[in-house]
């Protein structure tokens, strides 16, 4: 199969999955349309209303993991390709990632020093 | 053909699961249960928030769902029996793999109610916690391989499994495999004695089933990465090889399921400390001991 | 000339273009980090289409794209840090207030 | 018309809509994942010109970094859910116009430079890998190394900026959650 | 016929899926499945599943007569759940209003319980769709819509129309219309005394021990001050309760109008980083060393004890002159939001838990403030109304005991014990060394019965199914267990006990949640947790020539309050077997004695007291003191700058029963 027949097929899959989700979706519909009743709608919350609307500035505790994550996470990028050609270039090739890593892994220290590595 | 056969198998698999699960949770073994879970889900009403962000709320199940089948499909069961074997496969099913993320982040801002959406952003920390433990011990499973293809990392381990080659790896990726999958005890983010449900709660009906089956299809695809990268894939004696797959695949999910009943929920604080100042760490040391090992056996 | 080089630089400059009028129109710190990450993004794409268009047989076209990756990443951490510091001095992270609080 | 060349504009059309849709909703998550699937859109079209590794890469990477980036608009925008309909622009007619500028003269040098010859086949998906890793680690590896300074110089710049420095004090009866 | 039937015939697909939803009965338990447990019903084994959303849940199991209260959040719970739903009610037949009729009624046990099942199950297959459906509504369903500014939480309205302070366009905004009013028929129902309302996150105020009585304000209008709960005269909110110190109630609310309206701003001093540090005086801040910021108070925040973040903010004036209206300042907008530990000014969301929370005791309702997933402030109070002490008075006094033994369908026994011995002390009646050794063994039992009904709630909040389960049945087996069922299960909880000093994460979870400070009011496993020997059962002569010592612990937190139940459990398996006997506790005849009783009994929660007037063999006062209701005021610090999820462990390991109040009468 050719690298594009390839990516068709995986198109296919996506196209095919929303296929089928939408035929569900009308099969249920085609059983019966949801009773607009008065509270039904309201999202649950063990038995009140609730009433103000939650989309407000969420605050996430684990901003400092996510900054040393967007930095550290591209470290990916450059690890696969080097661990393909890993064997074939050898001794070199652990050196080389041996340093990147080092480097990465001293910002990790660093973060973690600074009290990074914590909920805020 | 290859595709519709794997996919048929995928369906039987992922029901395969649901009755592991429910075994897991009400101890009864019953084959039937699932089939009447999910019609039953079909004939009930989706009721649909007020207010919601109807876009996220509706196409959340969908990608889950799409997430999982596209990382199914890059999975071998037999040296020819696999949908697509993409030159990046490894990879590939990471990249599919993130969108769970970006769907559950979807459906837990979606309803516009309190507990989904702090599952949502829960989920987020949880990322940020496994990510890096998925990653990482695939990179040292494809130094062993020397190629991304799938079928090429089950073939490299030919002589010697990858969980003996790297049982730190197998550890913390089978770890992280869990947590991808939100299942006990990493359910941070649908927990039900803290959130009620988190960002599962305001679904319903259809709808539920689709998550439901996203989240089944999930399961299966991910011990059977496990399987691929780490339990020598499709090889075995004496037993066909379709044969073996579905043995490992199966125990693995079964582990996956009922691991988390004998603990606790861990906490996000605990997640996310332990997977970066020991997870992390130890998975750099993977790496570093598989490319000693390599060269030296090379 | 082929017409996908053609597709793929038009859509590079689009989203260049759409990119410098977020960049500009935002007063928010970070939806102007999104314009600046859109930029980046259609000289990804210009990249990797001279590469694939143009010089296939050398995979440094193919780097520069990695580069360009990393460089959104770190725009974006540096950005987020920036971000936060901003918002627990001042409570703001919108421009026009950057300029009429200074000091 | 060959499909490859549909589908690089069909993806490159969609990236670009999701790229619109970033700056014209007013929901910041929307936002947020708007500019992801512009990127999911980009990596798809990676995929059509035949760069598997780079579109894949793409396709996973900035999934994280956008979600991260929705954390994070949800935390500092004033309205994250959008139920205000605020608009939050400034210098609008300058920025337009400077945007359709920047597209135009862009898409004139696209069209009207001379690119040389074009080459029609693509390394085989497993070589480009393998020839990126070569690549890394003969010719570019400064440059790569010189990456991970610069990534080692993000991290420390924006821990050192965003993170409040860890109070060492006598803790007792300080909250559990520090390590 | 089903109420909550869906609408269409039942014909072809819809019989098919009719009968796939008789077998698969997901089921939302109220008041839960704790109350459910304590009356022996085996939900899991009826065939039932439970679910944690109403949303998932076809059936809402409701179990005996729940208060008004609780029957209205019922409601909401009901009205929630998805098309095709059915009542199912165990153990009364009285009407539920304003929930709908039962679909179907069963007796209290386990046997009525499988039977009515499988009859719910015909009846879902028959009737799942019906063609004569409608709508389910309910006052309390009343949804009233309000117009506030994304912006400017505090600026509400009953019209649409745009802001005064930015011009922005208003946003619709549902609201609980009767909110009100089920708070105040609490309120009512109540005698005014045992809302227990946690107040709210002012610490300074709570470090010294001056008594203190709640008024309740409005979040909006400082001013306006009253003593019963109710609805604002200006604008119409729900008021919050405070707590004021009672002895200048008057005086204070005084000088805070004064303040308000005419006296400059005093400055106060403030960390930067713990904006909770305030002090009259220039200096540096005791938790972290940071010099102190001078700030001006503002109107909401100057007396410390005003809810500012229940509308979010403490919006105020300059945001209100601001004078141009087109450029929306975000610097205004954050300028008076409360800040989080970490500085940055984030928005907060009221969220309730409760009363039918999957992980916290049924009834109870915590109205939590959430700043991201961390609880900035909470409030609890318990939903269910407790009946009268005295349903009239002079009372019975075999009425009185049937009445305070059904007070708390969680420990029957307990109580049922301690109106025993008030009444018979009252009457001077001498209790046998043989019945008081029975009686012993009986409560002890319910104390073994109680910790594992805990832990199986423990379990079920965090999600550790084994523990669940195995509790769980265990529970149910200890219920009415005679002594040789008790010595066979022993060894089942020694394995329990042990499996449960080897499970992974479970100290993680546990070890430093909910640490309380040893000035905190504590009763039972709480305070023995925390150090303090204290058990009323020490000073029993029965328990002491069984040979009773209390257990203890030092560390004060979730972990440890694990250990003193895992403890007692054993050491009431010794008690028991001591005892040789057990019997729930009968009243012996006091006749027409008069006097007054006292007695304490160490409930498997604390010590619980009452105190009794008896004249002529009729209860004519009597005065009841529970460990629960002290301890409702523990949660808002236990919970305070806790992520959510050890806030509720935390809440968890206290072990509150909603169910039993203090209360005095006559009052």
């Amino acid at each position: 199969m050719s690298t594009l027949a390839q990516y068709g097929l995986l198109l296919g899959l996506t196209v095919g999955t929303i296929g089928l989700v939408l035929s569900l979706y009308a099969l249920a519909r085609a059983i019966g349309k949801a009773r607009t009743e008065s509270g039904k709608d309201v999202p649950a919350t063990a038995g009140q209303l609730s009433r103000d609307p939650v989309w407000v500035r969420y605050h996430a505790r684990y901003y400092g993991y996510a900054l040393l994550f967007l930095a550290f996470d591209m470290e990916m990028a450059y690890m696969y390709p080097w661990a393909v050609v890993y064997k074939q270039v050898g001794l070199v090739a652990l050196l080389d990632m041996g340093v990147f890593l080092a480097i990465l892994f001293l910002g990790l220290l660093y973060g973690w020093s600074q009290g990074a590595l914590r909920r805020q | 053909m290859t595709t519709a056969v794997l996919l048929l198998l995928l369906a039987f698999g992922a029901y395969l699961v649901a009755v592991l699960e429910n075994w897991a949770t009400s101890g009864r073994f019953q084959l039937a249960t699932p089939a009447f879970s999910a019609l039953a889900l079909l004939g009930r009403e989706s009721v649909l928030p007020r207010k919601p962000d109807r876009i996220f709320f509706e196409v959340a199940p969908t990608l889950l769902l799409i997430s999982a089948v596209l990382a199914a499909a890059v999975i071998p069961l037999t040296p020819n029996l696999i949908i697509t074997d993409l030159a990046t496969g490894a990879l590939f099913i990471n990249a599919a793999l993130v969108y769970v993320l970006v769907a559950l982040i979807m459906a837990g801002w979606g309803p516009n109610g309190a507990y989904a959406m702090i599952g949502g952003w829960r989920f987020l920390g949880q990322l940020i916690a496994y990510a890096m433990l998925i990653v990482m011990p695939i990179t040292a499973v494809v130094m062993r391989a020397e190629s991304l293809l799938t079928t090429q990392i089950v073939v490299s381990q030919a002589g010697l499994w990858n969980i003996v080659y790297q049982p730190v790896g197998f550890v913390l990726f089978f770890i992280a495999a869990m947590a991808l999958a939100f299942l006990p005890p990493f359910d941070l983010t649908t927990a039900k004695g803290e959130l009620a449900g988190g960002v599962e709660a305001e679904y319903s009906g259809v709808r539920l089933a689709v998550f439901r089956l996203g989240r089944l299809v999930l399961i299966i695809t991910l011990a059977a990465a496990t399987v691929v990268f780490y339990l020598g894939g499709w090889q075995g004696p004496w037993l066909p090889p379709w044969a073996w797959s579905a043995i490992k695949i199966l125990a693995v999910t079964a582990i996956m399921l009922l691991a988390g009943r004998y603990m606790p929920r861990i906490r996000e604080a605990n997640l996310l400390s332990w997977c970066w100042m020991f997870g992390i760490p130890l998975a750099l040391l993977n790496i570093f001991l598989v490319g000693v090992l390599v060269l030296v056996f090379s | 000339m082929s017409i996908e080089l053609l597709l793929a630089l038009i859509t590079g400059a689009a989203l260049f273009g759409v990119g410098i009028y977020g960049a500009l129109s935002q007063t928010n710190l970070v939806m102007i980090m999104m314009g600046v990450e859109l930029i980046l993004a259609g000289a990804m794409v210009n990249l990797l289409a001279f590469w694939r268009y143009l010089h296939p047989d050398n995979p440094a076209g193919q780097m520069f794209v990695l580069i360009i990756m990393t460089v959104m990443a770190i725009e974006m951490a540096v950005g987020f840090g920036v971000a936060i510091a901003r918002f627990r001095a001042k409570g703001s992270v919108e421009m026009e207030e950057a300029t009429e609080l200074k000091g | 018309m060959t499909a490859q060349m549909f589908f690089i504009g069909f993806f490159g059309l969609a990236s670009v809509w999701f790229g619109i849709v970033v700056f014209r909703t007013f929901s910041m998550v929307r936002s947020a994942l708007a500019l992801l699937f512009s990127q999911t859109a980009l990596g798809a079209m990676f995929l059509s010109m035949q760069a598997e590794f780079l579109g894949v890469l793409q396709i996973m990477m900035m999934a994280t970094e956008m979600s991260i980036m929705a954390i994070f608009m949800v935390m500092f925008m004033m309205d994250p859910g959008g139920l205000g309909e605020m608009d939050m622009t400034h210098q609008k007619r300058l920025s337009l116009g400077a945007g359709i500028v920047a597209f135009v003269a862009a898409v004139a040098v696209a069209v009207f430079v001379d690119w040389g010859p074009i080459a029609d086949v693509a390394p085989d998906a497993a070589q480009q890998t393998v020839d990126l890793g070569l690549e890394l680690l003969g010719r570019s590896m400064l440059i790569f190394e010189t990456a991970g300074i610069t990534i080692l110089t993000a991290m420390i710049a924006a821990t050192a900026v965003a993170i409040p420095p860890v109070k060492r004090k006598p803790s007792k009866g300080a909250t559990h959650h520090e390590h | 016929m089903i109420t909550g039937a869906r609408h269409g015939k039942l014909s072809g697909l819809r019989r098919l899926l009719a009968t796939a939803m008789a077998r698969d009965l997901k089921v939302f338990v109220i008041p839960g499945p704790d109350i459910a447990r304590a009356h022996g019903l085996d939900i899991n084994a009826a065939g039932l599943q439970m679910v944690a959303s109403p949303r998932h849940a076809s059936v809402l199991l409701v179990i005996g007569a729940i208060p008004p209260a609780l029957r209205e959040a019922a409601t909401v719970i009901y009205a929630q759940m998805a098309r095709p739903r059915a009542l199912f009610v165990l153990g009364t037949n009285a009407l539920l209003s304003p929930l709908p009729d039962a679909d179907m009624t069963a007796e209290l046990s386990q046997r009525d319980l499988i039977e009515g099942v499988q009859q719910l199950r015909q009846l879902f297959s028959a009737h799942a769709f019906r063609p004569d459906i409608s709508d389910f509504d309910a006052p309390v369903l009343q949804i009233r819509l309000e117009y506030t500014c994304p912006m400017h939480p505090e600026v509400i309205q009953d019209e649409p129309g745009s802001c005064p302070k930015c011009g922005m366009t208003l946003v619709p905004r549902e609201t609980q219309a009767n909110m009100e009013h089920a708070h105040m028929e609490q309120q009512q129902t109540d005698s005014g005394t045992d809302v227990q309302m946690a107040s709210t996150h002012e610490h300074q105020h709570m470090a010294d021990d001056t008594p203190a009585s709640v008024v309740y304000t409005c979040p909006m209008h400082p001013e306006v001050v009253q003593d019963e709960p109710g609805s604002c005269p200006k604008c119409g909110m729900f008021l919050e309760p405070r707590e004021v110190k009672s002895e200048s109630t008057h005086e204070h609310q005084h000088q805070h109008q004064h303040m308000a309206d005419d006296t400059p701003a005093p400055v106060v001093y403030t960390c930067p980083m713990h904006p909770e540090v305030v002090q009259n005086e220039p200096g540096s801040c005791p938790k972290c060393g940071m010099t102190l910021v001078p700030r001006e108070t503002q109107d909401t925040h100057e007396h410390g004890d005003t809810d500012s973040h229940a509308n979010h903010t403490g919006m105020d004036h300059s945001a209100m002159n601001h004078d141009e209206m087109d450029f929306m300042s975000m610097v205004d907008v954050t300028k008076d939001l409360p800040r989080s530990t970490d500085g940055l000014p984030m928005e907060w969301i009221d969220a309730p838990f409760g009363p039918f929370f999957p992980g916290l005791p049924g009834g109870l309702l915590l109205s939590l403030t959430l700043d991201g997933d961390t609880v900035a402030s909470s409030g609890a109070l318990s939903l269910t109304e407790s009946m009268n002490l005295l349903a009239h008075s002079p009372m019975d006094s075999t009425d009185f005991m049937e009445q305070l033994a059904n007070m708390d369908p969680l420990t029957p026994v307990a109580y049922r014990l301690l109106a025993c011995r008030a009444l018979e002390n009252a009457a001077g009646i001498n209790v046998p060394a043989d019945t008081a050794r029975a009686r012993a063994g009986a409560l002890e039992r319910e104390r073994i019965t109680s910790h594992l009904g805990w832990l199986t709630l423990f379990a079920q909040q965090t999600g550790f199914d084994w523990l669940m389960r195995r509790a769980g049945s265990l529970q149910l087996k200890f219920q009415h267990a005679s002594l040789e069922q008790i010595v066979a299960l022993k060894p089942a909880i020694q394995t329990l006990i042990k499996r449960l000093q080897r499970t992974l994460l479970l100290k993680s979870r546990t070890v430093g949640i909910g640490r309380l400070m040893p000035e905190a009011t504590m009763r039972g496993p709480v305070a023995r947790a925390a150090g303090l020997h204290d058990d009323a059962r020490s000073a029993d002569q029965t328990f002491t020539t069984l040979g009773f010592t209390p257990a203890g612990r030092k560390e004060s937190d979730a972990f440890a309050r694990l250990h003193v139940r895992l403890d007692e459990i054993t050491h009431s398996l010794m008690l028991i077997e001591a005892a040789g006997a057990m019997e729930s506790p009968t009243l012996l005849p006091v006749g027409t004695a008069s006097g007054t009783g006292d007695a304490t009994v160490e409930t498997p929660r604390g010590p619980a007291r009452l105190q009794l007037t008896l004249t002529h063999g009729q209860v004519s006062a009597a005065q009841l003191e529970t460990p629960s209701t002290p301890h409702l005021d523990l949660v808002d610090p236990l919970m305070e700058q806790q992520e959510l999820g050890d806030a509720l462990v935390a809440v968890g390991s206290l072990d509150l029963s909603p169910w039993s109040s203090q209360q005095t009468f006559p009052q």
